[in-house]
């Protein structure tokens, strides 16, 4: 007994923890008014990054550092699509998310010889940790309160929220709403990328991702743009990621239900029947003086 | 009492695609004065004072301000470096950030520190409140408070950037009289307090009241700049326009006949859930009569006209035209029973830009018979030769009816939605400020054109927030406050005063001085 | 459009200006890439785009793009008629999925037997995708109109619900796995009379292309679809007000025409098409239904229409560029070993410069016009 | 098979016009999954070796002659683009087209039938008589005798009386697997017959989330060591790569499958890989690679093979357990026991179970 309940905490704990980066990324590129469903990109090319990072690197110091540059340049070029040249923030997403496949799958082949996965990565520790364990850790205990408080504590957070509710009054004040967009969409990103890293440090594989940044943006809808209760509903899908493995789970409910459940949860809550979910005013609206 | 010019403009000259906003303006402002800028819409006063505050970056021309008390040329790359300069703005639509609280708005973009320490900025924030009389809950998102409040979280922002000169664009348009007549002893205590305050309005009784200064623009032009004491309302309505006002356009004799529409016991809800915009209101306008309507923006008036135009379901009454039911029917219904519409802001409500003016002539009608087969296929041929018999009609110039909407001057446009309005088969024309930011000559051919109309035997609802306007072509005035129509005047022939409408427009209680002229209306035509 | 305009011609050219750009920047990346792959012979990267070049010159090749594209010009329209309405529908992916899962149980348990019947198969097969696609777009639909709530955010929900929905009822009540045989989930087979009859039996020996080319009978459908889309949009009323309300929704509403009826219109014809887009490989190449079918369609459909301008003309264009990217690194993949994942990193890639080319020549364009007319009209 | 149309290959190797061309598509897992993929990769090594032939764009550049032109594609993600794959190979001149894995089964059956001139073989799957196409070979295999092999190991080495299986998906086929290993396990240990003594779970329902999910493999394998298995056994490609690094955390026992997997860690020139092989005890060998190489020898042979349904199983050494330089010690003292087992299975006398209900009947026999 005691066993199963230690699996479903510690297997929550890892499966919530790449949503949960996704659902945090997603809110700080919310907030600031970018629209980013590239998110799932990000997790694919962070993985990778880290890999081959630590790979060639020798170290996980470099898988860290290259598979943060990896979520980081991905969401430069979505902040400059968006932000910079205005491009419909939906259609940058997905075209992002195609150059993920692409490129995570070529450069795999030509840094390791084979397209769909790496090669097995030694370097998975940190001052003697796991470091998926630590990173996974690192979002509930540090990484989701550190993102509140900057959000809500700071004067960079509030300038962040302030774009992406009225960037015309945020302008008034001085405030560049560019500047606040790119900081959000990086500031998103490099926390997306933490959500790779915890992914699986040891190999990357094509299709890795499997859909969790998608579902981290519904832990953010579901969270209201809030970053603990983003962090929150993420354990959510966790926990039914979790339990979907276990026998007495699997007897009573269909896979497809439990697969279902978050999206539909989302839909119940956007309709209103449960709580009530609010985007930033100014989400996905590009912004243009004068108009 | 005002001190040395701490603020010069110099040959500031702004351009936009088509218009000349500003053309070389020179303008100045004292230590401890309220200098007042006035101009009729679109007259480019906006645009001056937001290069000023480096939210736009003049073409031409200098700005100086004085520093160590010595006036020094400055450039404003954007608001911050006008703020550092002490120059705070309150903008003509507030500039606040729904979903951050009042402490949130007032601070941001000017925090105290990079971790925000809400106590002491809330003590500060206390501080200046208790200095200028403006008091306000600093803990709740600012979507809740209402206009009033929000105007003075506005100045707060201001006050807080610690600026000594304040901009005010046209801060009294949505303010109740009583709210106005706070401000305005906040501005009196202000400027006791040594800040410059640049005032903006229409309203040329608030001017008088208000400025120690006064300058006027005219199409881009700074005109004139005088001291109060040198300066009538007669004087400066004529600077605004260029000429002396008062069009007199011949009012047209008719009988009234049936009844065409009837408005009874109407109340209609506000955007805010529980407030009615619209408070129990009943009125009739008959054939070949001008009904119109007087009110400080605000007071019901958008709202009315949505609900007879059936784009806001009322809470209760009726509304008929010609003894027909159509309380709550869809625009389009209300549209065939011959109701056209020339609403108030034509770049939002009345045109499509990116159309060609022919697609813009048909809005509303385009699945007519004429229009289209069966009412799907569009008769392009028909519609063409639609647009360019109002084109003739209504003098609209452009080269022709293939050009997109955009292309067109602000005054052919609202020319060519008249003209459209006009050319369908109506019973009731409702006309929201039918010569808003319009020259004078197209002013004089509108009202020509709705004399017309009440000659034709039309029934015409008029709103407009120009009282020389109402006074002009109404027979009968209702002056709306706070959703009710306090007040039917017969106007038929010309008996009422602007002073009468004016004192019914602030509530018909408060009492009238001698030299503060409420009835100055919004723009002297 | 049909109207008329000034310097028609020059503002084409202008329009050209975009996927010219994106083309030629995508083909410099393409080039170094493949350097990059080739690990830096020229002689190799030259050769891969010769064989880029052949694609365009090989009737089978030719024949694969158009098959490759055809879903694609179905998916553009499908997106290209929401966004002209200013809906953003990116729901089309879960729609297609829907659609082709509730014709594939009219095809399993109601078709008609009879060959000779065929031809009111297909068109059954077209009216219950285009309902399935439908009925997937009216919760997205009815939370918008009633609730405000942003389309984006329900489609990408019913997105993944879709997906969950095709599994439980392949793997559940369509199954069609038989001990020992394919072990891959899929429904059962589709009766004969449904499976949709390839093209070259239909024009026996008069196709140019050879008998494997997967083009089949739902290439008429497109080629419907892209007809009455332009008539549709151009030439009738529903367009107009589609139009209208893309362009100024407040004005749309001052005119009479309910914005909230047009979106629900909009956003449920669009995922009637929508829910048509892979009736070619459930119908014509399968003649079973699998979720595991060519995935992304929808995603593409949104870049292609966007490409296009949202003109079913543009759309037809874009789509065959994509199909010829497809084909292409296919090609490239068989030729020289460069891996298909090349060519979706150039799609993507594409996709982003085109865009942000066309908004900035759009931009330049609408100010050009404006300067022109005003100066025509001798009025300031 | 005759060439259709005949583009040159380019990929650099020079002289004459190959005998005969082969054409593979992998599955989704693809080249380097340690496992299956690379099993069937073997196999064309080998046939390059044995029969002189090349692999064409392969950047281990295998080379030993060009009497046979071999070729692998990979799908890409998701695999939705299989058919294309195998298309392409059968239009450019490809006489022998073999698909690796299940997936495959209606991919081929449709291509089959636009090309009956070229041959096509598929490994894991077949159809009904009546469906059968005519150039189409099927390769399948008895995992469950090889299966029921490394269950006796397991049943013999471990300690804790408790054991584990991990499947990629619930489907049949890695049914058979699972099957085989409990009766073995079963067989040589009473203990394991208990309920409850043989934890067995299924990665995912989603083929795209089912064979290459590492870190559900390492969580599925370290739930089961902490419920107290000390081996684990795993059929799901690339997901058991997770499986082995729990072994790793765990200090604990894992069972490989399809290829040698303990031998191919132990001579990789990762450090983690090598120390993972510490702790593969064996794995259970499924000779994708002796099929390919059958199926290509016999093409190459007679220049054509009949449509039949080719199965490998401990008699045609197509299945069995892995025994190499680094996993000897271990096995050298169970390994007369399991090498009886092996030949009780051949010659019959043990007849192994494929399906739940032969299993629970085979338990059934064995008492208890
Ligand atoms: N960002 C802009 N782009 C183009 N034209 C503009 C822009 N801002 C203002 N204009 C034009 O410049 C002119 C002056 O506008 P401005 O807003 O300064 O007028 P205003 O005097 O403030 O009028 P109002 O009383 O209506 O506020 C108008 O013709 C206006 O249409
Ligand atoms: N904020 C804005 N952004 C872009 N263009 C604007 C803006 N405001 C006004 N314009 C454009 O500037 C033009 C001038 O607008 P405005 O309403 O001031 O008329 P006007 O130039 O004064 O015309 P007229 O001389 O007929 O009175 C309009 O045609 C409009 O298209
Ligand atoms: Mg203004
Ligand atoms: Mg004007």
């Amino acid at each position: 007994m005691w066993q199963t309940i230690w699996f479903i905490i510690r297997s929550t704990i890892i499966s919530s923890a790449p949503i949960g980066y996704a659902a945090l990324g997603g809110v700080f590129n919310e907030r600031s008014g970018v629209v980013n469903i590239a998110l799932e990109g990000i997790l694919l090319v962070s993985s990778f990054g880290y890999v081959a990072g630590a790979f060639f690197g020798h170290s996980a110091w470099w898988g860290l550092f290259w598979g943060i540059m990896a979520g980081l340049l991905l969401s430069l070029i979505h902040a400059v699509a968006t932000v910079t040249f205005k491009i419909n923030h939906i259609v940058s997403g997905v075209a992002l998310n195609t150059i993920a496949i692409g490129v995570t799958r070529m450069l795999s082949l030509v840094m390791f010889g084979q397209e769909t996965q790496s090669k097995t990565n030694s370097y998975t520790q940190i001052f003697g940790m796991d470091i998926q364990w630590l990173v996974a850790l690192m979002l509930f205990l540090v990484i989701a309160p550190l993102s509140y408080w900057l959000l809500f504590k700071t004067s960079l957070g509030l300038r962040l929220r302030s774009v992406g509710e009225n960037p015309e009054a945020a302008d008034s004040l001085g405030i560049s709403v560019e500047k606040m967009r790119y900081t959000g969409v990086l500031i998103g990103g490099v926390i997306a990328s933490l959500g790779g890293i915890a992914l699986y440090p040891t190999i990357w594989q094509s299709g890795i991702s499997g859909g969790r940044g998608f579902i981290g943006l519904a832990s953010m809808i579901l969270g209201n743009w809030m970053p603990i209760r983003s962090v929150l509903a993420s354990t959510m899908f966790g926990f039914a990621d979790a339990i979907r493995l276990l026998d007495f789970v699997k007897a009573y409910i269909p896979d497809e239900f439990l697969t279902a459940l978050p999206y539909v949860l989302v839909l119940v809550v956007l309709a209103g029947l449960i709580g009530k979910a609010r985007p930033p005013r100014a989400d996905g609206v590009p912004y243009v003086r004068g108009e | 009492m005002p001190g040395d010019i701490i603020l010069k403009m110099e040959n500031i000259t702004k351009r936009f695609p088509g218009v000349l906003a500003n053309d070389h303006i020179n303008f100045d402002l004292r230590e401890g004065e309220v200098h007042a800028l006035v101009g009729e819409n679109g007259a480019g006063k906006s645009t001056l004072m937001k290069i000023l505050y480096g939210l736009y970056h003049p073409d031409e021309g200098t700005i100086y301000i004085k520093v160590d008390g010595e006036l020094k040329p400055v450039k404003f790359k954007n608001p911050q470096d006008a703020i550092k300069h002490g120059i705070g703005m309150v903008h003509q639509h507030f500039m606040l950030v729904y979903g951050l609280t009042t402490i949130e708005n007032i601070i941001l973009g000017y925090e105290p520190s990079a971790v925000i320490d809400f106590d002491t900025a809330k003590k500060e924030i206390q501080k200046i409140m208790d200095e200028s009389g403006l008091h306000v809950p600093l803990d709740v998102d600012v979507e809740v408070l209402s206009v009033g409040q929000q105007q003075r979280v506005e100045i707060l922002k201001v006050l807080y950037r610690k600026a000594k000169i304040l901009i005010l664009d046209e801060p009294t348009a949505v303010l109740t009289p009583q709210e106005t007549d706070e401000l305005f002893n906040i501005i009196n205590r202000l400027k006791e307090q040594g800040h410059s305050i640049i005032f903006i309005s229409h309203k040329l009784h608030e001017v008088m009241a208000i400025a120690d200064r006064i300058s006027v623009m005219r199409k881009g032009r700074l005109v004139h700049t005088m001291p109060k004491s040198e300066a009538t309302k007669e004087k400066i309505a004529e600077l605004m326009v260029g000429h002396p006002v008062l069009l007199d356009v011949p009012r047209p004799n008719v009988t009234p006949g049936e009844t065409i529409l009837e408005v009874e016991n109407l109340t209609v809800e506000s955007d805010t859930k529980g407030v009615m915009a619209v408070d129990n209101v009943s009125f009739y306008i008959r054939a070949g009569e001008i009904y119109g309507i007087a009110g400080v923006e605000g007071n019901g008036q958008a709202e009315l006209i949505e609900a007879i135009y059936g784009l806001r379901p009322p809470k209760g009454g009726k509304i008929t035209i010609k003894g027909e039911d159509i309380t709550g029917k869809p625009t389009h219904v209300i549209r065939k029973k011959g109701v056209s519409h020339i609403p108030g802001d034509r770049h939002k409500f009345g045109v499509f830009l990116p159309f060609t003016l022919a697609d813009n002539s048909i809005l509303g009608h385009h699945r007519e018979e004429n229009f289209a087969k069966y009412g799907i296929f569009r008769k392009f041929s028909n519609i063409a030769q639609w647009a360019r018999e109002i084109i003739k009609k209504f003098d609209v110039r452009t080269p022709s009816e293939k050009v997109p909407m955009s292309a067109l001057s602000g005054g052919n446009q609202q020319k060519f939605v008249v003209g459209r309005e006009i050319s369908f088969e109506h019973e009731l024309m409702i006309a929201a400020h039918p010569t808003r930011g319009v020259d004078i000559g197209a002013m004089e051919f509108i009202y020509r054109q709705l004399f017309e109309e009440k000659k034709q035997k039309k029934a015409i609802l008029l709103v407009s927030a120009d009282l020389d306007e109402l006074l002009l072509l109404s027979d009968r005035i209702g002056v709306m406050f706070k959703g009710k129509i306090i007040k039917e005047l017969d106007n038929t022939s010309r008996q009422v005063t602007p002073k009468e409408v004016g004192y019914y427009m602030l509530g018909g209680d408060v009492e009238i001085h001698e030299d503060s002229d409420i009835a100055g209306g919004e723009q002297s035509a | 459009m049909p109207k008329k305009k000034t310097n028609n011609i020059k503002y084409f050219l202008l329009s050209l200006v975009a996927p010219v750009v994106g083309i030629l920047i995508s083909a410099i990346l393409l080039f170094f890439l493949i350097l990059l792959i080739r690990k830096g012979s020229i002689s190799d990267t030259i050769h891969a785009f010769y064989i880029m070049g052949q694609t365009l010159t090989s009737t089978q090749d030719l024949g694969y793009i158009i098959a490759r594209a055809e879903p694609l010009v179905i998916s553009g329209i499908a997106a290209a008629i929401a966004f002209r309405a200013g809906v953003f529908n990116i729901g089309t992916e879960g729609q297609y999925y829907i659609g082709g899962l509730v014709a594939s149980i009219y095809a399993i348990y109601f078709s008609f037997k009879s060959p000779s019947l065929h031809w009111l198969n297909v068109i059954f097969v077209v009216i219950f995708a285009m309902l399935g696609g439908a009925l997937w777009a009216l919760i997205p639909a009815i939370l918008k109109v009633k609730k405000g709530v942003h389309e984006v955010i329900t489609t990408i929900m019913m997105n993944q619900i879709a997906y969950t929905t095709a599994k439980y009822f392949v793997n559940g009540p369509l199954s069609g796995v038989k001990g020992g045989e394919s072990l891959e989930p899929k429904t059962m087979n589709f009766p004969a009379a449904v499976d949709f009859h390839r093209l070259y039996d239909i024009f026996h020996g008069h196709f140019p292309f050879p008998k494997y080319i997967p083009l089949y009978e739902s290439l008429f459908i497109a080629a419907i679809i892209v007809f009455v889309a332009y008539i549709i949009i151009f030439y009738t009323n529903w367009g107009f007000e589609i139009e209208m309300l893309g362009t100024n929704p407040n004005a749309t509403k001052y005119s009479g025409v309910p914005p909230k009826v047009v979106v629900f219109n909009a956003m449920l014809w669009s995922g009637a098409i929508a829910g048509l887009i892979n009736i070619q490989e459930i119908f014509g190449i399968k003649g079973y239904y699998t979720h595991h079918m060519t995935s992304g369609l929808g995603f593409d459909g949104i870049a292609v229409a966007l490409i296009g301008y949202n003109n079913p003309i543009g759309v037809v264009l874009a789509a065959f560029l994509f199909g010829f990217l497809r084909t292409a690194g296919y090609n490239l993949q068989f030729e020289l070993g460069i891996p298909n994942s090349t060519m979706d990193l150039i799609t993507g890639f594409i996709i982003i410069v085109m865009v942000i080319a066309s908004v900035a020549m759009n931009r330049y364009i609408s100010k050009l016009r404006r300067k022109e007319v005003l100066s025509e009209a001798g009025d300031r | 098979g005759q060439s259709q149309t005949s583009n040159q290959n380019s990929g650099g190797q020079a002289s004459g016009e190959p005998k005969l061309k082969v054409g593979v598509v992998f599955d989704i897992g693809g080249r380097g999954d340690k496992s299956f993929n690379d099993s069937a990769y073997r196999g064309l090594v080998k046939a390059a070796k044995e029969l002189g032939g090349y692999i064409k764009d392969d950047p281990d550049n295998v080379n030993y002659g060009t009497n046979i032109e071999m070729k692998y594609l990979e799908p890409k993600q998701g695999g939705s683009d299989r058919e294309q794959l195998l298309r392409k190979l059968a239009e450019n001149g490809y006489d022998l087209v073999i698909g690796v894995g299940f997936a495959f089964t209606d991919a081929i059956k449709n291509v089959a039938k636009d090309f009956p001139n070229v041959h096509f073989a598929i490994i894991d799957s077949c159809y009904s008589p009546d469906e059968h196409p005519a150039n189409v070979t099927c390769l399948l295999f008895k995992e469950q005798e090889g299966s029921f092999l490394v269950g006796a190991i397991a049943g013999y080495k471990t300690e804790t009386n408790k054991i584990g299986f991990i499947g990629g998906m619930d489907i049949p086929l890695i049914r058979k697997f699972m099957v085989g290993y409990e009766a073995g396990a079963m067989y040589v240990n009473p203990e394991l017959r208990k309920d409850g003594a043989i934890m067995t779970a299924f990665v995912s329902d989603d083929p795209g989330q089912a064979w290459n999910n590492p870190p559900k493999g390492k969580e599925i394998a370290i739930s089961q060591y902490d419920q107290g298995a000390d081996i684990i056994y795993h059929a799901a490609g690339g997901t058991g790569m997770g499986v082995f690094e729990a072994a790793l955390e765990k200090n604990k026992w894992a069972i490989g499958v399809d290829s040698d997997q303990g031998l191919i860690l132990a001579t990789s020139d990762q450090e983690k890989d090598r120390e993972m092989a510490k702790h593969i005890i064996t794995s259970m060998l499924k000779r994708v690679d002796t099929a390919v190489y059958t199926i290509i020898k016999e093409m190459y042979d007679n220049g054509k093979v009949d449509a039949k349904v080719m199965e490998f199983g401990l008699k045609e050494n197509g299945v069995g357990y892995a025994y190499n330089d680094y996993n000897k010690d271990l096995l050298d003292p169970i390994k007369p026991q399991v090498d009886e087992l092996k030949q009780k299975i051949i010659n019959g006398e043990i007849k192994v179970p494929a399906t739940d209900d032969e299993l629970q009947q085979f338990k059934a026999s064995l008492g208890q």
